[in-house]
């Protein structure tokens, strides 16, 4: 295994782990790492994972937070399975990550921090770094950052407790120095960040990221460096981008587009509070933003806004779904058009606050008393946010109904490299409002897409109301037998002529069906395609199909589904799609689910992918 | 074509926001003299029609909606504080009116009203006071006294009722009055009053249901108390009541006590003078407590606090603000950010 | 048709209807009507049917009211599809209410009150009574029944208003005289309400009611009478019993025999505010009633009494089910007994609140957050009620877990005859508690039922705390991966486990298996089994099974299901137990829907039934 | 086997109500000086162990039933009051102790708050304002001031604040006292009082969150500001402040001033005596206005009225005379009822 030094090894991705103490900076610099490497031309996935606790007490293993990245020459879609290097700043970041390491994986220590309280804390009897065992199983680099950090910043004028903390910077260096990483853009990100503000932090983290990277040069275990090749993607400008970014910049095109002021109104809640955070300052694109009292009034003030013809949003997580479902059944008898985003995290109730799952699909579907149908889409990645807020909007504004956008966690805090679009490309999403000129019929519908015609408040002439009792067309109070069930259908058809201007659906594999179709939706759209991808280059005739709206489904499903002999549905719930697949359907579809608050990984796929085809 | 009916050249009716739809409260409920107040106030205030829009809950209050021929949104229980305040901040030219029942306001929706009237939106809050829950049939509400027998609580209720009052003051109102469905004209006085409020404006109105709870307000507004039991409240004028005015209210440390005029050397000058923009609620607070029978129920405007911003011009200064501080927003700008590569 | 007066014709069953204004007491004469028939040994069904309004304005459409009741001598399951005959007290009862009444049907008005105003408010131009159209199609009986009691009155002391406000019960005496009712109950019914109180008002309504009677005596137009058998009934004593008198009475039952306090918290809402109301009258059954502010509080409460370890219930409708969903999550991952009772309404939103649907179901599957099953099952009939109720504590007691019991308006506002049960034949619901000399584990389950042990404060040595995150065995918040997924599907499992306790399903038929099942829950069981039933007597191959439990399903029915050719499922939404079924199963069944506020009639499903059968 | 740990030879500590799990706030955050003030108080108030239950809603604060080694339930969002008063009213016996902060109880649960209240049961509400929402990384809260920047008001908050204290003498509330998590002494005092009173408790704690709101009181509670900026209410005694205790609180009919003894002829007889058991709610109305920077921040017991029934209590009473009145249930009657027929 032992290389010449400085010799590169030419791989095609890789998967970097740094994992510590909430308070040591694993975020920072598993951001930073991703940063460089996007800029150096790879594709990129990340996976950040703190704790539920704002800070819990340092040292313990319930403190402890990491950040994976996955870097490639070829297209990344996730995140990684497992480590190829992980870097524990102390000994619960080991104890908690390493059973994720693969024998022979690199396993950067500081050995610093592996003093007797720690260890203590982390629940280690004896300290792991004398076991023989871990030399023989892993390539084991021990580095003592602190010391290292400490004399690098010798002649620095930080105090010693801020220097301290510089040490997450060092071990950026050193791995930047094993794959390979340019300095450069973390160099502009400190002279940026604190450059004006706070010079001597700026130049205190460019010494020890620098001491970090020239460590590697002198040091033997540092053996191995990697090289990984420029990703082959299309031409353009990119950045990176997370999924709650990309929401709220795709709300924001969606107001230009649509020609109407955005209103959003939100409560706070994890992981959804980023986006009332974005959207907040964002304030001269004339979006007004509310912090609402609870989950319910955000969704009355974005009704109220809605009704006076305002984009209107909201967003939150399954335990504000709960408290909004009165709402929505309000909106969509009232037929209002409205965006409710949901990103979803571990339930059920309070459940895993800070874990992935996508276990709430049904309840989007079915939260309301009585038939209350509502279209809901889901995005499967990061920067797909942004194309799924566009959607959601042409639903919302073209059928005047509350649409459900699904997002989860995992999505909404990982990013990915992002195309930037050109907004000169962007669809038009104007739809008229009532004309002042014509009498006005609160129900009359357009015949194609079945949506109600709205008329708004401050127009002469078309005064009307509204409200949660049953109408008949004029808009009257209507307890008649007949009209309701009228009404009843048409709601429903209404949701359902959505499918008629939905794109053709993308099988990836076999167009023409094939021996197994992997079924999909939301996040797991990465760690499905890779699999399938990986299985197809070894010979294997699968499929896959990521479905974006989950209600209506598009018109070709049927026949897609038709054409293949098995059909696998992964999902990280207990069989949510397969539900509403099986009763449409009726096809005895293979559900494969996992609950655990964590992404699947493409080996478990592959694994179950097989199994199932046998 | 419709044309806009503004204007002196021509001015606004009553009749003008009648809406077509038949009314269907019980014959006799108070509900129709107060929209019939709402519709004699509406063309009055000079606002156009189209730009009225009238929010509501669940009850029979809240039908109220449907019945005005302006823009309505009769909502879900306990919730129009939101849809009002939704409806404030996205569009702050239109005046909005919000009708809620004691159920419905206090009850189910007493946080939503905490917070409208803390943020301080120009909406005016008209609370019909029944001391019952009217639509569900017959049960007690937060308004009604203990030991009421209701369907509910067929041997007395036990739980210690609202005041709304107390409440609207405890939740930092701007504008607190109270009126009743038994007198026309301080009605509107009351609703224009509130109107010319900019705030949140938290009205009481004194309802009855004569189905579920009939003659609750009577030895309070019936015709033989009303000069004994009620108490109006006037700008800088001492709180004077009673058939003959010889009646007043004494302050003692911070406990009221009604004396009579003239007697024990008691002159206008003793009594407590109504002063409704005292910054400090300690004074509306105690008016609050006044109430039948121990004292006369006060009706008017206790409290009217100037200058504390809407919640709408706040949201609209910021969005003016950061427009004018970092120009109108550039979308390809926002998308680009400040990170971007080029691949080639 | 003419007979010989006094000549009773045999029936089997009739129905009546009485229609009039909000105001003339049409309820309190069909409930009397209701009871005299089912002392002189009819079996009944009964249907109110009341506006949304409290008073409409009297002589309205909105302000119309009715009753109907089917009695026979045989087993009634339905209140009767269409009147056989229909008394009209104003010409807008006539106006709604005629397009039910088939041709030649019975038509008894009130002719007083058809004059110029009151046929205004009823949008009629022409007065209905003179068309001669009327007289062909109708057996039409014009009757003066303001006058008449007027007169009968003569000599009463009552005000004019109060005597005018007695014309219910003269119009009542005339249909007894036509049905050959027995006037006794009714006239002790006055006696019981009004003898000692007002007993002037007890007189006068005595008069009136035997003037009508004896009117129908001396009348020509009452020319048929009719008989009708005692139904052949299991011996025993019987009362007559509302779905929501059932429900409140169940509840009190189920607490006794689990020999556990009942603790009901609840916020009125129509139409469950009667189990409320019911409940706070027998406080001396040590039954503790809260109103709460709203329907999360009321679930809190009652959450809150649970972890006491009281016997908790609440009851609301579809909006307040909305409202629940965020605190059903919670006892659902803290696994504490709870009986949550829905009376379903038309919905969406507020819908149609005082008309009559089943479209809540999937809503109580689905609305909350992640998954989070919990058993539901469904009272089919107003006595069955009774049995469920006991059921669900049955289910909540023993697996730790909420319950959702639903019922619906129909069933809750319907009255039907109910053989009393037998205090010492009903179950014993007896669970024991945490023992507090064993070490407690607040996840230990029972391995047969996997419930967990409950322990309830107060008690010394079992204090632990319980809480919506996740937790581990011993009750300790865990984002352990596994633990997740393993207590995820403990949950489901244990909700499954359910079914394991569950007698055979009994289908009605073809035990064996047949060309067709209807397959139904809820309460379109009268109206199916009714239809099932007729279609059998003539000889078609058709069975019907009714389900109680619809989550979990029994475990019988799949091998149930197998054995028919086809299976129709008819429901009060748009197919919702259809959706389950499909998917459970796979089955193509065919799907029956009706959302008008409205039950089956039955030969709305007989022909359905035929049409699927072909 | 374990055994009752009460009464005098065997006595509670404080280790008896630490729980075994890890206590995961972030270091430095006011909450653990709250929870050593709870487990100093429990021991000494004569209620078994196996008696208490801490109910909690969600945030940081509201993690606390996890570290009390009692019953205790951490339930959801704002929904702690109906939680707690559904177990006070299933059992009577239990010492309720709901801990909620300025999120979970004023904003998303203010109307529970509100109910809890004014029913009156005996709990123990302990609201932790530190005046940010910690548990989701720092949103402005309810008690946040106008104008402050947080990560979801980056050019400040419009919205005007709600006092808590306000708010609970608007709720009706029967006892209602501030403590500060500065204040290890005046905690435990604070809440023993709370303990003894019969009726819901409501105790604001000014609480700092080191993270997102670090020093947030610091001007009122902070060592060097404490004397000038604190007032301490003693009852039957002068509102008298500062370090030379020469400063007091007089009122000007309803608006209060800060006057310096011995300055202008002022004396102690001249400012305003605490009295936390008037039955109007003016004075500690009044009281709950004195806030930084203007007035000296008042700590200590605003109000204590007694005499008003605890919900449970009037629960239990209804219940017993029912039974003393009808006899105890005969289910097999109720069944039966008075209508039944027999068919043979
Ligand atoms: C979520 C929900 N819960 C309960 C109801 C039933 N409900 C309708 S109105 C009402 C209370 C009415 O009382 P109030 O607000 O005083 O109005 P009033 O009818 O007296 O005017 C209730 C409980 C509902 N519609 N929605
Ligand atoms: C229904 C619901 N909405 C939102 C949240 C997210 N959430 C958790 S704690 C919290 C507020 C915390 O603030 P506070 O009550 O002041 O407690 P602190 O953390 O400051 O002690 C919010 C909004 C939630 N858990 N549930
Ligand atoms: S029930 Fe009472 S409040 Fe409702 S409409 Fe009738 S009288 Fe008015
Ligand atoms: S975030 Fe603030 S309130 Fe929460 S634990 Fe940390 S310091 Fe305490
Ligand atoms: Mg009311
Ligand atoms: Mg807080």
């Amino acid at each position: 295994m032992a290389q010449a030094k400085d010799s590169f090894i030419e791989i095609e991705s890789a998967v970097v782990r740094f994992a510590g103490d909430s308070g040591d900076g694993m975020q920072t610099v598993g951001e930073r790492f991703t940063d460089s490497s996007a800029f150096a031309g790879n594709d990129i996935a990340t996976l950040p994972d703190f704790p539920a606790e704002i800070r819990a007490p340092a040292g313990t293993l319930a403190g402890v937070s990491g950040f994976q990245v996955q870097f490639g020459s070829r297209e990344i879609l996730t995140p990684g399975d497992a480590p190829d290097a992980l870097v524990a700043m102390n000994p619960a970041a080991l104890k908690s990550n390493l059973p994720d390491l693969p024998a022979g994986g690199m396993l950067v220590v500081n050995t610093a921090a592996f003093k007797k309280m720690n260890l203590a804390k982390a629940d280690y009897e004896t300290n792991p770094l004398e076991d023989e065992d871990l030399r023989k199983k892993y390539h084991l680099v021990e580095i003592d950052f602190t010391n290292m950090t400490k004399e690098a910043l010798a002649e620095s004028p930080l105090k010693p407790t801020d220097k301290a903390r510089c040490k997450n910077f060092f071990a950026l260096g050193f791995m930047y120095y094993v794959y390979g990483r340019p300095l450069d853009t973390t160099l502009k990100f400190f002279q940026d960040k604190w450059g004006k503000r706070l010079p001597d932090l700026a130049e205190a983290n460019t010494l020890a990221l620098k001491a970090g990277f020239n460590l590697g040069d002198t040091m033997e275990s540092a053996r191995n460096r990697y090289q990984i090749a420029k990703a082959p993607v299309d031409a353009g400008v990119y950045r990176k981008i997370s999924g709650n970014e990309a929401l709220v910049y795709g709300l924001v095109a969606a107001s230009k587009q649509a020609k109407l002021e955005l209103l959003y109104a939100g409560y706070p809640i994890t992981p959804a509070s980023p986006i009332l955070e974005g959207l907040s300052a964002l304030k001269h694109f004339g979006v007004k933003t509310i912090q609402a009292e609870d989950e319910i009034a955000a969704m009355g003030m974005a009704l109220g806004a809605s009704f006076t013809g305002k984009l209107s949003v909201c967003a939150t997580s399954g335990p504000g779904m709960c408290l909004k479902s009165e709402f929505i059944g309000l909106a969509s008898i009232t037929e209002l058009p409205l965006i409710i985003c949901n990103i979803q995290r571990g339930g059920p109730s309070t459940g895993l606050p800070t874990k992935n799952e996508q276990s709430d699909l049904l309840q989007s579907m079915f939260s309301r008393n009585g038939d209350s149908p509502i279209p809901i889409i889901a995005a499967h990645s990061s920067s797909d946010c942004f194309d799924c807020a566009i959607e959601a909007a042409r639903i919302a504004i073209t059928y005047k109904t509350p649409v459900i956008l699904l997002s989860d966690l995992y999505i909404a805090n990982g990013a990915e490299p992002w195309l930037i679009p050109n907004v000169s490309d962007l669809p038009d999403l104007e739809v008229p409002f009532a004309d002042p000129n014509e009498d006005y019929v609160v129900y009359k519908r357009d015949p194609s897409t079945l949506a109600r015609d709205q008329a708004i408040p401050g127009q002469i002439g078309l005064e009307h109301r509204i409200g949660g009792l049953e109408k008949n067309e004029e808009g009257g109070v209507s307890y008649d037998p007949n009209n309701h069930e009228e009404m009843t259908r048409l709601r429903g058809d209404k949701v359902n002529a959505i499918a008629d201007s939905l794109p053709p659906s993308k099988v990836f594999g076999d167009v023409e069906g094939g021996d197994l179709l992997v079924l999909g939706w939301g996040g797991t759209y990465g760690a499905i395609t890779s699999a399938v991808r990986n299985l197809r280059t070894e010979g294997f005739p699968v499929s896959s199909l990521h479905l974006r709206n989950l209600n209506p489904f598009p018109h070709d499903l049927c026949n897609i589904l038709s054409k293949f002999k098995k059909v696998l549905i992964p999902e990280l719930n207990m069989g949510q799609l397969s539900l509403l697949i099986r009763s449409k359907y009726l096809i005895d579809v293979v559900s494969y689910s996992k609950v655990q608050g964590q992404p699947f990984k493409v080996a478990e796929l592959s694994n179950k992918i097989l199994e199932t085809i046998r | 074509m419709k044309t806009a009916v503004t204007g002196e050249e021509n001015a606004l009716n009553k009749k003008d926001f009648v809406a077509p739809n038949d009314v269907r409260w019980c014959p006799g409920c108070g509900d129709y003299a107060i929209l019939n107040a709402i519709q004699r106030t509406f063309p009055e205030l000079g606002v156009p029609k189209e730009k009225f829009v009238v929010v509501s809950g669940i009850g029979c209050s809240s039908r109220f909606p449907y019945y005005m021929n302006t823009y309505g949104f009769h909502t879900i229980h306990g919730r129009a504080p939101t849809v009002a305040t939704g409806v404030k901040v996205a569009n702050p030219e239109l005046s909005v009116w919000m009708v809620t029942g004691d159920g419905d306001g206090l009850s189910i929706g007493g946080n939503h009203l905490l917070h409208l009237i803390r943020r301080n939106p120009d909406v005016n809050v008209l609370l019909f006071n029944n001391r019952i829950y009217g639509l569900t049939k017959g049960q007690y509400s937060p308004t009604s006294e203990v030991g009421k027998k209701t369907k509910s609580t067929p041997v007395g209720s036990v739980d210690y009722p609202v005041n709304p009052l107390l409440f609207a003051l405890g939740s930092e109102s701007t504008f607190v009055a109270r009126t009743s469905d038994t007198d026309m004209k301080h009605m509107v006085e009351t609703f224009k009053a509130a109107h010319a409020h900019k705030g949140t404006s938290f009205i009481e109105i004194f309802q009855n249901c004569v189905i579920y709870n009939n003659k609750t307000w009577e030895p309070v507004t019936g015709r033989e108390s009303k000069s004994e039991q009620s108490l109006f409240l006037e700008e800088g004028k001492p709180l004077v009541f009673g058939a003959e005015r010889n009646k007043g209210i004494r302050v003692n440390g911070f406990d009221p006590e009604v004396v009579t005029l003239s007697e024990n050397g008691v002159s206008e000058s003793d009594l407590l003078v109504h002063n409704s923009k005292t910054s400090n609620p300690a004074y509306p607070t105690l008016l609050s407590q006044l109430n039948y029978p121990t004292f006369p129920t006060p009706f008017g405007v206790f409290r009217q606090l100037e200058g504390r911003q809407t919640y709408e011009s706040a949201v609209d200064q910021q969005v003016a603000a950061s427009k004018s501080k970092q120009g109108e927003g550039d979308l390809q700008a926002l998308l680009t950010g400040s990170d971007s590569w080029v691949v080639e």
